[in-house]
């Protein structure tokens, strides 16, 4: 029998342009998912560039990935579980959109993480709804009516229900795909799989395009099947502030410094216009960066392989 | 079968495979017109390639380069019911008017005369995939009115019609037998004969089926299997003869 | 700070006959899972040499492996959804149990593929019921009443139900694991995690005990924490005829030739004394099967490793 | 408070840890009596031993040599869900007299006076851990008689008691301050004080609460934290002084 290991015949590789100018429209419900690693910035500045409009922003943690979207204006709501800077303080854009409109009025849908979790699940699963055991003694449910009960039809005990989350598009970063978006990610996985499953489109950012026959050679390290994948971009240091593991490490210090550039309105826009709007894509972003790539590289730690023989 | 199996499969299809026949059908459909398949097992493998004919669906040939590996949940949520299924391939013991398969008992279920399998991920196939191939050879005791059990849906049944049920698949689109193939009505989803081997005549069909079977205007008649084609099955793909 | 990495303070390695002498009960729910990978024979041979009586046996695929049980005596109900010897035909022992109550009666409990994989996933969860867009069409709700229904309260669709499952012990059978049972599986995974998470108990039995350094060398490999496990017993081998990949690959030619062996309860009796009741463990019965290592030890296909630096 | 919150933890204590003190006082309590803490973080690591103090829940340095990696989904349904967690550690803008938690908004919902970040995985520690730890600086403002939002439901409400809700875990048993610590009274889950600092007297710690402070008759006094616990603390585990 014929053994098709490296043909590649349909390749999805596109540039992170095309990928967001066909496949990300204004008005449309957009996940970049990425639970502090591999969160997909260089698709965020990309959707900033080219403007979009209106969107419908989900992630459980905003992080400066939305802050930084919701202050170029590109979001008219926010769908979220815990809005702010890790360790270091508040999503300064994400609170003046909120509180002021600036610079377009906010909306926001409030959950917990197991509420967002639940709802990726439920889109990646089509059903309409998700059980959890959550909520009860908590005024969530009274300030999201979206947050409902279902009653067990074999204990009769009520429990709490999130409805299906079904993003128009949804975009993960991984370490590695083959050209079919066939995806490979070691390290924290997140809500990825999910959000993946349950998108109408997706666009999979990799750090390496590699051969079919490396995802082959090690299929348990694939999280996210190439069959459901739209389009492949190869976008090295593309989750930067954020990290890749065995790649480079989070930039702890862009964290913390973000407090400041977000705090001042008109500093954010200069800092939008230099490192988003001034620069054509990742890797002209990478070149105003000098000692970015030193100081984070990841070190090697590189564990053993396994046996798939049989 | 094999061949005519393989043939209804199109290039980039998702295929829920099955062992034996199925099995034989993609991977023949992958050596010719299809190589781009994506084969999808309940056990969990991903874009399997295998290098030898899978004696079960679990098969540790079928993890050895694959694409991937997801947990059976995932094959189920996020695949199956996930709407990601192209095609599904059953059999069954038994397949009736309306494309109902049983492959749970002959006789009664507390009774059984024979008693079957079960559904395995059957029901699921028949409710999930977008369309699904049923490969069964035919004969008057496999092809009743009525099933004795309806393991997996077919068109319509005493519970109603896909539509009423809400299905969200297309069920059985083509029933690929030993000697033509059959395809739902577009209008009620009973079956009807659409195409026909060289080898067989209308009446010998019409004599292995348990309904009044009607046949389409447009009936198709097949061509023999290529030389290519049997030499594939026999020397490549099936050459210790598990399934020919 | 401390690395804590290759310490081991509390082992719970102990031989296969103490862990079920002290975890699997008369009267007990067992399970003992593998999709065609990694079911662990081994320990249904324990149970049957220990005389276990009463159990509720469940599976996805009954197989080989609860055929023999049944054979022995040991259950009186099956919770099961495909009943078969893949590929070869029935399974014969578990006919005539079900048939003639031969050698004692048995009680079915029947679901499909996915209510199997639903009911593992609510007693994960710890859920009493999970959803599932199944069954409508089907007779099976009719000859289940545990089988039922919900209806969706964003949506008002009604959707099928399944009861959680919680079995009060659960064995699964790994390539590898720490002494604390911090276990790794490559290859299929099965609902091997599902039915872990949903027990009461769990044995984990491997075919290598691994230093805790060669688990934390790749932790994306873990399926199942080692705090949830009761027992470790390293048992090589333990999976024959069902395979470990790249260990040893799936004995066809046994799957063949139990057919003739069950289809006549007294033969099968006499395997059952000279193959399990007559042996004192694994070691013993791979003594009895010469040549077996050689003609199934799997050929080497090593996969490159990854890197877990930053 | 990062030493008492470290006595709260016995060895082989499977713990949901958060960032900031409470990772501090894990490791604190790892590198002192309880060697086989099982640290499980909600982003996924399982089992982490991180060689520098994480920044945030996600540091890479949870994943290098830990146990596992679970995705978001196994993590909330089989770990914590699933009353695999006995110990989650939580933090809060305000405790009230009940053990209620406030991490959402300052004021009203829709106007808030300050708005937080919200639940994160909170909600679900405060209804499935078997018993939370509370680490929050004591003040008049963060510990009001009833918060201003239940984001994470303690002994009682105005939806009820725990046993009313039916909730599972154990909720907020022990708050550690920096003047004392808190606990449910058995009888009505009113925070009551049961000990406190040598630094501190009860009159201060009333002062620093919104509700008549019901005191212990046991009221313990807790020693100075040793020389070597600070020796730990200030040059081990957090030698740039993040967080003390």
């Amino acid at each position: 029998m014929k053994p098709a290991g490296s043909k590649v015949v349909t390749s999805k590789v596109v540039t992170m342009k095309d990928a967001v100018a066909r496949l990300v429209r204004d008005g449309d419900v957009v996940v970049i998912e990425g639970f502090t690693h591999l969160i997909c910035f260089a698709a965020a500045h990309e959707i900033i560039r080219q403007r979009r409009k209106d969107l419908t922003i989900c992630r459980l943690t905003p992080d400066l990935v939305y802050d930084q979207l919701i202050a170029a204006g590109c979001a008219r709501k926010l769908v979220f579980s815990w809005a702010g800077n890790p360790g270091v303080g508040s999503l300064h854009a994400l609170r003046r959109a909120i509180e002021k409109g600036v610079p377009v009025p906010l909306e926001i849908e409030e959950y917990s993480h197991f509420g967002m979790v639940a709802r990726f699940s439920a889109g990646a699963a089509k059903l309409p709804f998700w059980p959890l055991s959550d909520y009860r003694g908590s005024d969530l449910p009274a300030v999201n009516p979206l947050i409902r009960t279902v009653r067990c039809p074999y204990t009769d005990v009520e429990l709490a229900t999130v409805p299906a989350l079904n993003p128009d598009v949804t975009i993960i970063h991984a370490q590695r795909a083959d050209a079919e978006g066939n995806a490979q990610i070691w390290g924290l996985y997140g809500v990825q799989k999910e959000a993946a499953f349950a998108a109408k489109r997706v666009i999979m950012v990799v750090e390496e395009i590699v051969e079919s026959a490396v995802v082959r050679a090690d299929p348990n390290r694939t999280l996210i099947p190439g069959f459901i994948v739209d389009a492949v971009v190869c976008e090295p240091w593309g989750a930067h502030p954020s990290y890749a593991q065995g790649y480079y490490d989070r930039d702890n210090d862009f964290y913390v410094a973000w407090d400041e550039v977000s705090r001042d309105e008109a500093r954010l826009r200069s800092w939008l216009d230099e490192f988003v709007h001034d620069v054509a894509d990742r890797a002209a972003y990478m070149d105003k960066m000098p000692g970015l790539r030193e100081r984070l590289k990841a070190k090697p730690r590189f564990c053993e392989g396994v046996n798939y023989g049989f | 079968m094999a061949v005519r199996a393989s043939k209804e499969l199109h290039d980039g299809d998702v295929v829920f495979v099955g062992i034996g026949l199925p099995n034989l059908a993609c991977n023949l459909a992958r050596a010719t017109h299809a190589p781009d398949l994506v084969l999808i097992y309940e056990s969990g493998a991903v874009g399997a390639v295998p290098d030898r004919l899978p004696v079960s669906i679990g098969d540790p040939a079928l993890v050895t380069d694959s694409l991937g590996v997801a947990s059976m949940a995932d094959i189920f949520q996020f695949y199956l019911q996930g709407g990601r299924i192209q095609v599904g391939f059953l059999g069954g013991a038994q397949v009736d008017r309306y494309g109902n398969i049983n492959s749970t008992v002959i006789g009664p279920y507390d009774k059984p005369k024979v008693r079957l399998p079960g559904s395995g991920g059957a029901c699921e196939i028949a409710i999930h995939a977008e369309r699904v191939i049923v490969v069964a050879p035919l004969s008057a005791r496999s092809f009743p009115a009525a099933v004795d059990f309806v393991t997996s849906p077919g068109h319509a049944g005493k519970y109603g019609t896909r539509k009423q049920l809400g299905l969200p698949g297309g069920g059985p689109q083509r029933i690929v037998t030993d000697v033509g193939v059959l395809e739902p009505s577009p209008d009620d989803g009973e079956l009807e004969l659409v195409g026909i081997y060289p080898s067989a005549t209308v009446d010998e069909v019409r004599s292995k089926v348990g309904w009044p079977l009607r046949v389409r205007s447009d009936l198709e008649k097949y061509p023999p299997p290529t030389a290519e084609e049997l030499r594939l099955l026999r020397e490549v793909l099936d050459p210790t003869h598990l399934y020919i």
